[in-house]
Formats: structure tokens, C-alpha cells, sequence
């Protein structure tokens, strides 16, 4: 594809996006764009840290400084940002998003934001622990079979060489409110996150579960698990071998990788967390998408749709999106190319597959019931301060209360 | 310098204008917004102080709040102490006094996010290290709970502020004429006599400023409790800046993070200055 | 019973090539009351930091008793000071400066507020005891300065300079009051002053510097009457001594500017001893020594100059006439009754027994 | 005795400084770890130590780009900050009167305001201005820490005895001579540390030049921010990045410190 | 050509209730050398601040000329300075202190050299000139502040005691330059000192001040022989004038302590003229009118008292004789030829035709 020719002036495009992790690859991505298109000039910027993104969003645009692509979280991003987000359903990377990933940020058939990729999670495994430990961990589909396997594993923990069956790190409140919550609350929604957005009450029947699998995380976790962080669950436990599972998904592969190359080359896996009526299934969903600045003109609108198509569709596009990314594609026509490592690997296959099940989390994790709400009283029953009861209760009316005063 | 002389306005006017520009106009803004229904980019209508109803009920914020009242009171104090202790300790004339300027000072040198890293690892490996060996039960489980949290804001920020206040401190004690120390110790002054009755009421701008500085950081302090506990757990350790923050990026409700700053502002405003009002009753002009 | 001793004190400053005081020795008797006078920068001051042990003593011992002091710190030295630059604390009161060594020393409350409030009295200052310093004119933050140092009662005391701001009247009631307390307490005094009157009338001993090295120590009269080098008699005295450099020859002084005067007959007699005779030397001879009356023109016939005068200085009951033999300057004081015009010539007479007469090389006094 | 209690003093500070030096064994320690090495044992010395952290942090932080930037935007907002709050400060000192403890009030409570609160509302100002650069940025951090400056200056400003100004102003001299030539340099320590409390407050800001900044212009946080993503923070190479972006401060500061033991006003006026 | 007026000029400082100078007023001739002198605190300063416009007028105008200056800048003024608190710049070496007044106008950077480097050479500062402040001597630092005034060429000098801390011989040194400097410039100065001799030997005209009022304007000589009143015949030399409560009768003045002394009689016509015959008045007579001679006691024999001698202080040629008259104490000056033991009681006598006379009540000079 080419762009507009005609006039000699270079179209810009500048991106603002929020994976910081892959700044150095996207820029080396940009610059081999230029080589095939040399009427357009790419920049980009990246920024990090979770709240940053953000504020430097919001002021780039409203210093009249705005980004012609930028990267949106989830629906309330989405809506947030309503005023700046083109239509996208007519490119070509939007006809070949694979069903259900563009749902979050899709309103009326109208799709405004393109996935930057599939993730997926689960627990990572330990295969050498397993081995050791004589249990096939594809064989834990049920809660009862990982329950066993676990008090297994527990008993022959200094055979083992692990400190703990699980690592469950109590300071990062978003492992259990977004990625294990959204399994048992998501399932009232179908997994989709614009459905719970929009939804002005949750049932959450499933909650007995979900207690379930934080007890059995937590009493079988490396201690203590209040002062755990993802640093001290990814790398310093898990890498390191002193955990035999945790509930991490694929992006972790570049952290364990980081901290010993030949341990994540072969020994790690990850399986489905086993949920009663999903059992089998990996959630898998996408954490961040494309935006193209409608404000922007439409040379400007077209050379950024151009660039977004030609990565993910195009030939030389999809090598980068899967060897220098290392993404897991959202989108058709990959078949046959070979992930790069061994998560995204077991990602792409179950969704392959179709044996997945959606994320619904992105629903919330952009309204204030998340932080402010069910972060901290997971935490607080984690920590023992609150009952479980308490807990659900307290969820529930957060969430009906904030969903009344949006009101919209 | 008398102040319809054109001297004095000249040498105010380059700060006048970039204090005007940079804070008090986006100030104002931020004021008119916190009236409205503004997401940061843009506002739809007016809803006069329906923000400001809406704080008051606010839970968050109060818990912050008085957490922050507490954090403010105890590293005020503390903050002070210590680092006017580190002044005086390093402007005694002994090897390596220079040296330990630098060492305490040093703190200030390494932003927010890399502390906290450190920290953690201090507080959760280093002190439970030192509680097994020395048998102390309280060394252990440090950050898992609001007491510990608290705690450990209050000393990494003690840790990190207290080469700055002892700058400060410096610069002010260097100030003292040597002749009035040599009168106090003719006059029989010992060490300590001379520091209470004879430097501290002459750094008593220093004390003014830095009691202001320690209060309003200690309000304002952000990046510390992001990095250390990051509110957590169960946002028991939120202090007033996060909550605000929080409330703008995690919640987008950003009318109510600009209200909220509104009584913020006029909370620490009020004590800060009160502060130094009445201290600055007591300093004299030499 | 408290005697100081100095033993042959050095001192010098950090960046300073020289030393400022060099080889002080003086042994200070209990209850005296010692003046240091010498020009300004001779090491006055530092000599006084030193012994109350601000500045770090370079070489030698400072000693009471025979305790060594050198390592004692100031505090414990149980010292009152009048410091030349006054040093009072700019945040404290009058009344708080005066009173701020004997609280510190815990003095009874009472007590403190009698004694400082007897002091401003003294010092004049009863008006302004609830004032800063700041507010005070020069003369008032002197007498300020003074005043902490009365209040006390101090094993030594050290002033230095504690008048030179005062007028005359008040200068001198000042003399007094400190004389009285240095006699009511009978403590070591160490007073340092450029007012020759004060010296005078003030010391028991007068210690002379020079350059950081002491000339002479001794009463005022022995200063005065008796002085070691050229150095001590150009310095007591003002106007100073007038000096000419003569021959001695045949019984006279004489030199190229008309000058031809009779030696006294027993000083004759000790420089012809001496060996002086036919050689250069410096006479001297003070200006008060110098008269213009007819009674003394009559009287000392053979030491007689004809000099002119220049200018001419009513000073009250005594003129001075600042006059000129030959290319010497010198200074004669006279009667005022007589009164001489600028560029009259005249003729006075010296009053020869009281000359003195100095090495021409090594200065020092040969009688 | 004298000699003993100095030696006393010297033995506390030791600890003390021990102590304080603690956290600094570990960022430097662990900067020559390996990814695992440092998670095996934070606490421990480093085994095998490993330069190669600081070749790649070197790298990835474009460290002589970045350290350009850094070093041009912290002297010149320090050296602006620094002469117009002495001159502000100077100004509102020497003034007696309501008007200016009015001013005086209104600069300190500009520090009292939360930065986020006016954040936005001002980047946009500053955007239609477009001065979203380096020297739109210069300019805001006066504005956010002159008052900081004045406020200190104000302090020692009265410790300078007045009678200096009207000495040099009977020599003839103007207001800008006399704040120049004289209140200047006699605030020299002062200077030191406004100097000293800016460079480090400018020097590792993150927040204000990440939404100021475009790319070419990136200090050294900046770019050491690329170092944490969502998930993955490479501390191996921000702790080698935090050990080399302190060096220059700590050389500055070194320097600077001669000159705030180098007290200036001692006992010279009379 | 210069003239400043002072008209009527008022202080009062914020926080004070009195005025520090009141009613001011004082004409000064082109080229004049005024000398202001008064007890510690009576405004010296105050009005010095107030010409160089240091302090605010609070009432009343200060003119050069016909120009009202009240409100020109103090640096627009033309004025030199020395302050009586020195004021040196901490920072800046000796040289830079005395060569900122001349940098500042932009003189000539060579002349400026020059003239600071002769400065340095008169005040004998040549060897300090790279020294900082803080490492001088008190006489030193003075002798910077007045370097700093002499280098520079102004319309008018005000010299605030620049010569209180040094030694007597550098003080005539430095009188003599001032002089010196003052007719070469011909600029008006204007001087205040606590010294006496300073102020009879510099001044063209003494003005002298008492809590903030002037007491008497006039030349040395009109200041010593002419009092206006008692405060000025107190002041104006030193020691200071003695009086006497005494009863006017039959010509004769008398008290209760024994003295009983004849009027000179042109003196006594006057006093009977303005009818205080009969009446109590003050007696005032100087140390030096008072003689112990035998030929003066023969030459007035109806002015003699017998005195009991307190304490005898010997000043060179002359002695101190602090003496009491019944109650009354007083001090004669007399020949130290004649010596006088403490205790001896001793005749002497008044010359009674240089004494003066005050009302008892308003202490103006009636002679
Ligand atoms: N800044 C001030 N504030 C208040 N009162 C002052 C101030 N300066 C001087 N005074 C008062 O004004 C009076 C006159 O002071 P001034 O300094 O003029 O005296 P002076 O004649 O120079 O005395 P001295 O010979 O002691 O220097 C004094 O009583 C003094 O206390
Ligand atoms: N702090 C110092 N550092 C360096 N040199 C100094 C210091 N203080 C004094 N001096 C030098 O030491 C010498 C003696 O100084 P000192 O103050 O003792 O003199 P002084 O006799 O008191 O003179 P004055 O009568 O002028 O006060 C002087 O030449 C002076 O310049
Ligand atoms: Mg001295
Ligand atoms: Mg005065």
C-alpha cells in the first residue's frame, strides 16, 4: 500500500503509546516504514508507568499538540477519548481482528480502536517441578484435581527446592481484581467487557469460587504474601525456581527470560486457571489498542491508517508484529508462523483453538470501583482484616453506586 | 528599597510574571474547573459545588486525610530534629565532616521510583533478616499492614528529606557571625546553651523555613508513597496528593480531583501559613 | 590567688606569612591591672583572643597558676570581655545581652536583674535596657558591650578598647568606674587601649608592643621617664617625642640644621663612657620639654634653637607649635599665653635634663 | 579533652553515615548483578560482578544525548532561578512595608499548591503558546520553584546588615550595582544551596518534562523511565543508569560544597 | 559653590517616642570643615544619616543650595563616607573595598589603582591590600572605611569618628592628612569625633549637640572661651570645667564648702547689671585656671581656696590634682615640678578672670 503521492510534502505521523517495553521495537519497526514510504515521517513516543500514559495523553491534546495515533486501555479510554477516536472499521487490520477483540472499544458497528495484540493468562508453570513432582499439569482441569495436585507438590516441597507452590504477590492488587475476578465475575457477561461497563448492577455468584482459588493461592504461597510484589513473584520466586506455578500470563516470558535465559527457554508452561464451567478455556483479550486521531487531517488520518494496516497485515508487517514484537496477533492470517517463545506460543494455540474464554475486566479497570473499591477490600480479606461476605457485599453495592452516578 | 521605586518592581517582575504563568492563572483554571463537570480535556456544563458535596462524603479522601495529618505531624517534628541534628553535627569541625555532608545529602540525589525499589527490599528482606538473627518479631511483615506502611513512609522520607533540611539548616548556621558564638563562650555559654539560647533564635528564618518546607512536603508528598506503597494494602497508606491523583487518572473524574486540590490548598495553606506567621513574629532583624 | 603567666607566645594566623605576635612573654601578678597599648595591628587583640583562648596559641604556653590553659575552652575560662567590635547579640535586649553570662551561669534572678540594672545605671543606659542593638548609637552598643562585662565577676578581665567610642566626659567616668571595680574585686585586668590618658592613669603595669613583640613592660613612669628604644619614647607621650639626629662633640649635640645645644652634664658623662663621643646618635626630647617663655630662655642659656613655626594649635591652656629646624619636623608645646603666629621665628629652649638619647643603629636608649 | 569529644563527634557521624549509606550499597552493588543475581539476594556483593549493565544502560539512555539535555536544562532553569529570586527576594527584603509581605505571602503559597491541580490547565496554556520545549520548560520551573528560592533568600537576606547597602549606595551605586556587586556575592553560601535543592529537584523531574519535552529533548529520567514498563522493570540497567546519572550531581555537589563551608560574613562589617 | 542648609530639621525613628534630633538647623559655608560633637547618643549620627539620606527627614528640609534634597537618592547625592560601624564589604579584598566607589563611576581603571595604592600608602594599608576584612585588626578595618572616603573625590564628606581605634601618633597622622585633603579639595566635610583635640584642631566650626539639640555653634576658640551654657563650658574641654553652687554677695562669691573668692571686676559690673546680686548662681572654672604655684597664689590673693587632694595623676608635664572643696569635688591641673601627695590639703589659686557664670536655673551663661 501506498500513501497519498502527489504532494512532495511528507506526511507526519506521531504516535504517543503506553507500552513502554516495546519503545526500542516500534521505532525500529517505524524507521523500516520509512524505507518502503518515504512520504511519511513517523514519531514516536512511549511513555510508561501505568499513570503517566495518561496526563501526558490529556495535555498533549489539549495543548493542541496531539498525537495522530495513541493507544487506548479499554472502553472508559475509549469513551473518555470519544471526541479524538476515528472510525476504524473500514481498514483492513479492523476486517481481520479476529472476533471479539476489538468488542471493548466497539460502539454501534462503529470500531475505534485496533488491538495492538492478544494476550493470554493462566498459571506458569514450573515443568521441571511438575516433573519432579510426578504430576502432569495439563491433568489439572478441575479445582478438586489442582487442590490435590497442590497439597501434593506442598508436601515435597524441600525435595522440591521451592519455598512455595504458588507466589501470590498481595501488593499487586490487580492480579486477583482484574485478571482472577474477571474470570468468575465475567462470566455473568460472556466475557465482554463493554457488557459489564455498561451494566448498572453485578451479581457476582460465582464469588464462592473465586474464594476458593484465592484461599488455596494464598495458604500455598511463598510467605509472606502481603509483602509480595510482581517483582518478587516474577523474578525473584518463580525465576529463581522457588515457586512451582503462578497466576502471571505471557508477558512475563521477556522478565523470566531477563533473569535466566535457559530456565524460560525450558521450563516454563502455562495451563488454565481451572474455573467451574470454563474449564480448559484461557482467557485471553487485549490490554491495549490503536486509536487515529480524528481531529488530525486526512492525509494525516490515512498515512497513520496506512501504517497500523500495513503492520498487521501486511507481509513484512506481520514478520515484525511476531519476531520483533513478539506479539501474540489479534488478528487473521498468521497462520503458520511460529511464536517466539513458549507462553505466547501456548496463547496463540489456544486461540487458535478458540478455546478461550474474553476478558471482561477492561469493563472496570477504567472506572474508579477498581481502585477504589475492589482493590482494596480483595486486599483487605487477603490480609485477613475482612470476610469474605463483607467483602462480596461491599463490591457489590460499589460497584451499583457507581454505576448510578455515571448515569449516562 | 521603597516600593513605589521602580527598582523594586523591576527586580520582582521576571518572578511576578513566570509565578503568574505557571501557577496562579492554571491555578484560577483549575479553580473555575472544579466547578464543572471537566474530564481533563474538556467540560459540558457548570455544576456549581456539587464536587465539593461529593468530597466531603468521600471516605478516600478523609482517610487520606487524617493519615496525612498524622504523616505530616510526625516527620514535621522529626524531619526538623534530625536534620538540624545533621547540621550541627557536620559543621563540627572533624575529619570527615565534609565527607558526611555528602553522605547525608545524598539521599536527595535519587528520584522517587528508585527509592521505593530499594526500600521494599530493606524493609521486607533486610528487616526480616534482622529480626530472625536478633530474635525482634516487629521487624518482620513490615509493609503488609497500615501501622507498618505508615512507618515506613515516615522513615524513608525521613531518611531522604533530612540532607535537605540539613542544607538548609547549613546555609543559615554558616550565617551567624563567629564574633556573638565567641561572646556566648566568653560568657561561659557551654555547647548546648549556646546552641538554644544563641543559634537557634538566630536561624530562626531557617526554622521558619523549614518548618513550611517539612509541612507542605509532607502534605504534598507523592512520589515516595507511590513508589513505597503505592497506597497499599487496601489503600490504608493513600495520603492526600495520591488520592487526588487517583481520582483524576485512575477515576477520570478529574472536576473532582481539582476540588479536591481546591481544599487541599486551602487546608495547607492555612496551617503552613499560620505557621509562618507566627514564626516569623519572632525573628529580628540584625 | 591567680597569676598569669605567658611564655614566649607565637602566633600565627592561617595565610599569614607572619607571625602576629612573636615571643610574648609576661608574667601578670595577681589583682594587677595590665594595659597594652602599641599601634594599631601590633597584636593586641590577638595577644587578649589568645588568652581567652578564641584563637589557638601557635608556639609557647599560656598558663594560670601553673596550670596550662592552651587546650581549656574559652567557657571554662571564667572570663568577662569587652570585644573591640562590641559583639552583642543582635537578638537579645540590652537588658538580656548584660544579663545572658550570669544566667547562664545561674545566677539568682534577682540578683541578675540588680546587678544589670546597677550597671545601665553606671553605663547610662537605664532608658534603653528594652531595646535591640540594632536601635543603639555607636557610643551605646560600646557601653552595651561594656556593661556584659561588669555585670560579671569574672576571674580576668579582658577589655578591649571599651572607651573608644565615648566622648570625653563620659570616657573619663568611665575610667573610674572601671578602676573601682577592678579594685572592689581585685581580679587580673587585661585592658587594651589607644588612649594614652587611659595607659596612664589606668595601669599598674604598661606592656608596649611593636610589631607582635613587646618593647617594654613597666609603669607609666618608668614608660615615660625611662624608655627602652626610640620605639617607646616616640610612642608615650602626645604628641610624641620629637627626635633629631645629631653628633655628639665636645660636650654638644649638634647637626647640619642649626642645631647646637649642650648635653646635661651627667648624661654627658654616661654617652662619653659609652663611647659615644664624636659619633651620630639620635637625640630625644619631648615636646613638652620645649619652652618659648623668657624665664626659660633665661634659664637654659646654652640650649637654645631658633626654629620656625609652622602651625600653631590652641589646645585650652596649651598651644602647640608645630615647628621646623632645618629639614626637622618637631613639635614644642607651649604656654598659650604666649602667642606665636605660623611663620614667626622663634627662639626656644630644651630642657636638656630630660632628654634621652638613642643608638643611631640598634635605637636603643643609651640614657 | 577537646580532642576526645571531636573524636566522639567523628565516631557518631560514622554510624550515622553507615547507616545512611546503606540503601546507596545496594543500588551500587546491585548495579553490577545480573538480572538474576540481584533477585537471588538483593543484599548481598555482587558475585560475579558485571560491567556490562552500565554498557548497556549507557546505550539504552542515549546517555550523551540525554546528559545534554539534562545538563543544559538544569543550569540555565538554575541560573535563572537563582538571579531572579535573589533580585525578588532582595527586593521584598529590604522593603518594609504590607505591599510587600503581601507578595512575600503570595509566592510562598504558590508552593503550597499542588502540582497536579495545575498541571493540565497550564501544559495547555503553555501548548497554544507553543512553548512545549526546553525553554518553555526553563521558564515553568521558575515559576514552580522561585518561590522556594525567594523564600530562603528572604531568610538570610536579613543577616546582611543594611548598613552594606548604604555604604555602596554613598559610593554611588545603583540598585543593580548594589545587589550585584555587594548582596550578590555576599550570598554566595546561599546561592550554594538554592543551587544545590534546584539542581536535584530539576535534575531528576520526571512528571513536568515528560509532558513538556518532545523526544530529541529527553533528560536522563526520561529515558530511564523506558527502563520500567507495565510489567517489566529492568533494575539491572536503572540502577546502573541511577549510579551514572548521579555522578555528575554528586561531582557538582562535591564543589559546591567548599563553598558553603566557606562562610563569608564572618565578623567583618565592624 | 556649596552651601548646605539644614532647616529646621527633626528625627524621630519608628518605635522611639522622642525625637533623636530636634529642631536642627545649621547654615554650612562652602568649603567648611564642621565638627559635630556631643555626648554618646545625641544625634551625631542621626544627623550625619539624615545629610547623606540614609534615614528619612521627618521634618523640616535639607537643602544644597536652594535645592530641597530630602528626597534625592542617597547615590545621587555625591557624598563620601565613613560610617562609624566601618560597613566594609566581607567579601571584597581591601583593594576592592577602597576602589568600589570608583569602579562603580567608572574611573579610569589605571587612576583608580593610583589612588587606592596612595591611600593605602597614607593610611599604611600597603601591605594588606589583598587581605579580606575579616583578617585586619580594629584599627585596620577603620582605616579601610576611611580609605574608602579619601580615594574618592566627592561634594561632601561625612566622617563618622574615623579615627576612635587608632593609636595616638596615627591619629595625628591621619588628622594631618585629613586636613590635607579637605584643602585640596575644598569640598565641605563634615566630622564627628569624641576627640577634642580632633575637634579644635580640625574645625573651622564645632557645632555642639545635646540629646538632639544643637547647643552652640561657633569656632573653637568662641566654643572654649564663650559657652552658652553650662552643658557646653561642661563639654568643651577635657578634664571637663568644675563648678561650684556659690552666693553672689558684696562681690564676693561664697558656699558652705569654704569658698569665698572675689569677682574679677569687670565681671562683677555685669553680673550686679543683670541684678544677680545676692543671688545663687554656678560657678564654672577650668582645671587649668587653677593654679598651685606659689607665684600664682601671691599673684591672686583673693581668689584662694584650700582644697584637700584626692588623687594625683601624673600626665608628663602636667599633674591631675583630683581634689574636694568641702563637698564639691573638683580637678585643677597643675605643674607636676610641684608634687602633691593624695591627702595633702593644699591652697590654691583661682584665676578668677577666665571663669564664667551661670544662671542657677535655666544653666544659660549669664558671663
Ligand atoms: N535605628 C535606630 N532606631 C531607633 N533608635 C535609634 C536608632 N539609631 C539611633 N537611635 C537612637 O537615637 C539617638 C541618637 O543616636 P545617634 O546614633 O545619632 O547618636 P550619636 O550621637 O551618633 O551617638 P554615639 O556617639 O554614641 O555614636 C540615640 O539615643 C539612639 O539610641
Ligand atoms: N583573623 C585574622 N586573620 C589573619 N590576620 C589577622 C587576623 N586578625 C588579625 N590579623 C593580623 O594580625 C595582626 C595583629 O592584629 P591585632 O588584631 O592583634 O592588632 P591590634 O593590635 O589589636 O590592632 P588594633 O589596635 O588596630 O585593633 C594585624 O596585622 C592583623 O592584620
Ligand atoms: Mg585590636
Ligand atoms: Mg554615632
Amino acid at each position: 500500500a501506498c500513501g497519498n503521492s502527489g504532494s512532495s510534502k511528507k506526511v507526519k505521523v506521531t504516535i504517543l503509546q503506553g507500552k513502554v517495553e516495546s519503545n526500542k521495537q516500534f521505532k525500529q519497526i517505524a524507521k523500516e516504514y520509512e524505507k518502503t514510504h518515504s512520504n511519511v515521517d513517523i514519531e514516536i513516543t512511549s511513555i510508561g508507568g501505568g499513570t503517566q500514559y495518561n496526563p501526558v495523553l490529556k495535555t498533549r491534546i489539549s495543548s493542541g499538540n496531539s498525537p495522530t495515533i495513541f493507544s487506548l486501555a479499554g472502553p472508559a479510554d475509549a469513551k473518555q477519548f470519544k471526541a479524538y477516536t476515528a472510525d476504524l472499521s473500514k481498514t483492513k487490520a479492523a476486517k481481520n481482528a479476529l472476533p471479539g477483540t476489538v468488542s471493548a472499544v466497539s460502539t454501534n458497528g462503529k470500531t475505534y480502536g485496533l488491538p495492538f495484540n492478544v494476550e493470554g493468562y493462566g498459571f506458569v508453570y514450573n515443568k521441571d517441578v511438575f516433573k519432579k513432582a510426578g504430576i502432569d499439569p495439563t491433568s489439572l482441569t478441575s479445582y478438586d484435581k489442582l487442590e490435590a495436585a497442590v497439597k501434593k507438590i506442598d508436601s515435597q516441597k524441600d525435595k522440591l527446592g521451592i519455598k512455595g507452590v504458588f507466589a501470590l504477590p498481595g501488593k499487586e492488587s490487580w492480579i486477583l481484581s482484574d485478571h482472577l475476578m474477571s474470570l468468575y465475575l465475567g462470566q455473568e457477561f460472556n466475557g465482554n467487557a463493554q457488557k459489564l461497563y455498561n451494566s448498572k448492577s453485578i451479581k457476582f455468584n460465582n464469588n464462592a469460587d473465586m474464594k476458593q482459588m484465592i484461599d488455596l493461592q494464598k495458604q500455598y504461597s511463598v510467605q509472606p504474601v502481603m509483602q509480595m510484589d510482581y517483582a518478587g513473584q516474577v523474578n525473584q520466586n518463580f525465576s529463581q525456581g522457588k515457586a512451582a506455578m503462578i497466576q502471571q500470563g505471557d508477558w512475563i516470558y521477556p522478565t523470566i527470560e531477563s533473569v535466566d535465559s535457559k530456565f524460560a527457554k525450558n521450563n516454563v508452561g502455562m495451563i488454565p486457571i481451572p474455573v467451574k464451567g470454563e474449564e480448559g478455556k484461557l482467557p485471553v483479550g487485549t490490554s491495549l489498542y490503536w486509536a487515529v486521531n480524528k481531529k488530525k487531517t486526512t492525509a494525516e488520518q490515512k498515512a497513520a491508517t496506512d501504517f497500523l494496516d500495513w503492520l498487521y497485515t501486511s507481509k513484512a508487517g506481520k514478520k515484525d508484529v511476531v519476531n520483533t514484537l513478539h506479539f501474540v496477533p489479534a488478528y487473521k492470517g498468521y497462520e503458520g508462523m511460529k511464536m517466539p517463545d513458549a507462553l505466547t506460543q501456548v496463547v496463540y494455540e489456544y486461540s487458535k483453538d478458540n478455546k478461550t474464554i474474553g476478558w471482561a475486566f477492561p469493563g472496570y479497570t477504567g472506572t474508579s470501583w477498581d481502585p477504589d473499591v475492589a482493590q482494596p477490600n480483595l486486599q483487605k480479606y487477603l490480609s485477613g482484616k475482612q470476610s469474605w461476605d463483607k467483602t462480596v457485599e461491599n463490591l457489590k453495592d460499589g460497584w451499583k453506586k457507581q454505576q448510578s452516578n455515571v448515569s449516562n | 528599597m521603597k516600593n513605589r521605586s521602580l527598582s523594586f518592581w523591576l527586580f520582582l517582575t521576571p518572578t511576578l510574571i513566570a509565578l503568574a504563568l505557571v501557577v496562579f492563572i492554571p491555578m484560577l483554571e483549575g479553580l473555575f474547573y472544579s466547578f464543572t463537570d471537566w474530564d481533563g480535556l474538556s467540560f459540558t456544563k457548570v455544576v456549581g459545588f456539587q464536587n465539593y458535596a461529593t468530597l466531603l462524603q468521600d471516605k478516600a479522601f478523609v482517610n487520606a486525610f487524617w493519615f496525612t495529618v498524622a504523616f505530616v505531624i510526625v516527620t514535621v517534628i522529626m524531619l526538623n530534629v534530625i536534620g538540624l541534628g545533621l547540621a550541627l553535627l557536620v559543621t563540627q569541625k572533624f575529619k570527615g565532616s565534609n565527607f558526611l555532608r555528602t553522605v547525608f545529602f545524598m539521599p536527595n540525589m535519587i528520584g522517587g521510583l528508585i527509592l521505593g525499589f530499594i526500600w521494599q527490599f530493606i524493609f521486607t528482606q533486610g528487616f526480616s533478616a534482622l529480626g530472625t538473627t536478633l530474635h525482634l518479631g516487629w521487624l518482620n511483615n513490615w509493609l503488609t499492614n497500615e501501622v507498618t506502611g505508615f512507618w515506613g513512609l515516615v522513615i524513608v522520607t525521613v531518611w531522604q528529606m533530612s540532607g535537605y533540611i540539613m542544607i538548609i539548616y547549613i546555609a543559615y548556621l554558616q550565617n551567624i557571625p563567629n564574633e556573638v558564638i565567641e561572646a556566648a563562650k566568653i560568657d561561659g555559654a557551654s555547647a548546648w546553651q549556646r546552641f538554644t539560647k544563641i543559634t537557634f533564635p538566630m536561624i530562626a528564618p531557617a526554622f521558619t523555613v523549614c518548618m513550611f518546607l517539612t509541612l507542605s512536603n509532607g502534605f504534598k508528598i507523592y512520589d515516595q508513597n507511590l513508589s513505597l506503597t503505592n497506597g497499599g494494602p487496601y489503600n490504608s497508606t493513600q495520603m492526600l496528593a495520591m488520592d487526588i491523583v487517583n481520582t483524576a487518572y485512575n477515576s477520570s473524574n478529574f472536576s473532582l480531583a481539582e476540588a479536591k486540590a481546591i481544599i487541599f490548598f486551602i487546608i495547607v495553606a492555612a496551617i503552613s501559613l499560620l505557621q509562618v506567621f507566627y514564626n516569623r513574629k519572632r525573628e529580628v532583624d540584625l | 590567688m591567680v597569676e598569669l603567666n605567658l611564655e614566649h607566645v607565637y602566633k600565627k594566623y592561617k595565610g599569614n606569612k607572619d607571625y602576629s605576635v612573636s615571643d610574648f612573654d609576661l608574667h601578670v601578678d595577681d589583682g594587677e591591672f595590665i594595659v597594652f597599648v602599641g599601634p594599631s595591628g601590633c597584636g593586641k587583640s590577638t595577644t587578649l583572643r589568645m588568652i581567652a583562648g578564641l584563637e589557638d596559641i601557635s608556639k609557647g604556653d599560656y598558663k594560670m597558676g601553673d596550670r596550662v590553659m592552651n587546650n581549656v575552652a574559652p567557657k571554662d575560662r571564667d572570663i568577662a570581655m569587652v570585644f573591640q567590635n562590641y559583639a552583642l547579640y543582635p537578638h537579645m535586649t540590652v537588658f538580656d545581652n548584660m544579663a545572658f553570662g550570669l544566667n547562664i551561669r545561674k545566677n539568682d534572678k534577682e540578683d541578675t536583674k540588680k546587678r544589670v540594672e546597677e550597671a545601665a545605671r553606671i553605663l547610662g543606659l537605664t532608658d534603653y535596657l528594652q531595646r535591640k542593638p540594632a536601635a543603639l548609637s555607636g557610643g551605646q552598643r560600646q557601653r552595651v558591650a561594656l556593661g556584659r562585662a561588669i555585670v560579671r565577676d569574672a576571674e580576668l578581665f579582658l577589655l578591649d578598647e571599651p572607651l573608644s567610642n565615648l566622648d570625653a566626659k563620659l570616657r573619663v567616668q568611665m575610667r573610674t568606674e572601671i578602676a573601682q571595680l577592678h579594685q572592689r574585686l581585685g581580679r587580673n585586668f587585661i585592658y587594651v587601649t589607644h588612649d594614652q590618658i587611659e595607659a596612664m592613669t589606668m595601669a599598674d603595669r604598661i606592656v608596649i608592643m611593636n610589631k607582635g613583640r613587646i618593647q617594654q613592660v613597666g609603669t607609666p613612669a618608668e614608660l615615660y621617664n625611662m624608655p627602652v628604644n626610640k620605639f617607646v619614647a616616640g610612642f608615650i607621650g602626645s604628641p610624641s617625642t620629637n627626635f633629631f639626629d645629631v653628633r655628639l662633640e665636645n660636650g654638644y649635640i649638634t647637626n647640619d640644621d642649626g642645631l647646637r645645644v649642650a648635653v646635661a652634664e651627667g648624661q654627658l658623662k654616661t654617652l662619653v663612657e659609652k663611647g659615644y663621643d664624636g659619633r651620630n646618635l639620635t637625640f630625644g626630647i619631648r615636646p613638652e620639654d620645649i619652652h618659648a617663655e623668657e624665664i626659660a630662655l633665661q634659664t637654659y642659656p646654652d640650649a637654645i634653637i631658633e626654629a620656625e613655626v609652622e602651625v600653631s594649635e590652641l589646645l585650652g591652656a596649651n598651644s602647640m607649635l608645630y615647628s621646623k629646624l632645618g629639614k626637622t619636623d618637631f613639635i614644642a608645646e607651649v604656654n598659650s599665653r604666649d602667642y606665636h603666629e605660623p611663620g614667626d621665628r622663634l627662639k626656644m629652649a630644651l630642657e636638656m635634663t630630660k632628654a634621652h638619647y638613642f643608638d643611631k643603629d640598634t635605637e636603643e636608649t643609651i640614657i | 579533652m577537646k580532642i576526645k569529644s571531636k573524636k566522639m563527634i567523628g565516631i557518631l557521624g560514622l554510624i550515622i553515615g553507615i547507616l545512611w549509606l546503606f540503601p546507596f550499597y545496594m543500588i551500587v552493588a546491585n548495579s553490577f548483578k545480573t538480572p538474576k543475581g540481584i533477585f537471588a539476594s538483593v543484599l548481598a556483593l555482587p558475585a560475579p560482578a558485571t560491567g556490562e549493565n552500565y554498557a548497556n544502560s549507557f546505550k539504552a539512555l542515549n546517555f550523551i544525548g540525554s546528559l545534554t539535555n539534562s545538563l543544559i536544562i538544569t543550569i540555565c532553569s538554575v541560573l535563572l532561578i537563582i538571579l531572579c529570586s535573589s533580585m525578588a527576594a532582595y527586593a521584598l527584603q529590604r522593603n518594609k512595608s504590607k505591599l510587600s509581605s503581601g507578595l512575600l505571602l503570595l509566592f510562598i503559597s504558590a508552593m503550597l499548591i499542588p502540582f497536579q491541580s495545575v498541571m493540565i490547565p497550564m501544559t495547555a496554556n503553555f501548548g497554544s503558546a507553543h512553548m512545549l520545549n526546553m525553554y518553555g520548560l526553563m521558564f515553568m520551573y521558575l515559576g514552580f520553584n522561585c518561590s522556594l528560592s525567594i523564600f530562603l533568600y528572604q531568610g538570610t537576606l536579613s543577616s546582611i546588615p543594611i548598613a552594606m547597602d548604604e555604604a555602596a549606595e554613598m559610593e554611588g551605586a545603583s540598585r543593580w550595582q548594589i545587589y550585584y556587586k555587594i548582596i550578590l556575592p555576599m550570598l554566595s553560601p546561599m546561592t550554594v544551596t538554592v543551587a544545590i535543592l534546584n539542581i536535584i529537584a530539576i535534575w531528576n523531574d520526571y512528571l513536568l518534562p515528560s509532558l513538556v519535552l518532545p523526544q530529541i529533548q529527553y533528560t536522563i529520567p526520561l529515558q530511564m523511565f523506558n527502563f520500567f514498563g507495565e510489567y517489566t522493570k529492568q533494575w539491572h540497567l536503572a540502577l546502573a543508569g541511577i549510579t551514572l546519572s548521579i555522578i555528575p550531581v554528586i561531582i557538582f555537589y562535591l564543589f559546591a560544597q567548599k563553598w558553603i563551608i566557606k562562610g563569608v560574613t564572618d565578623g567583618a562589617v565592624k
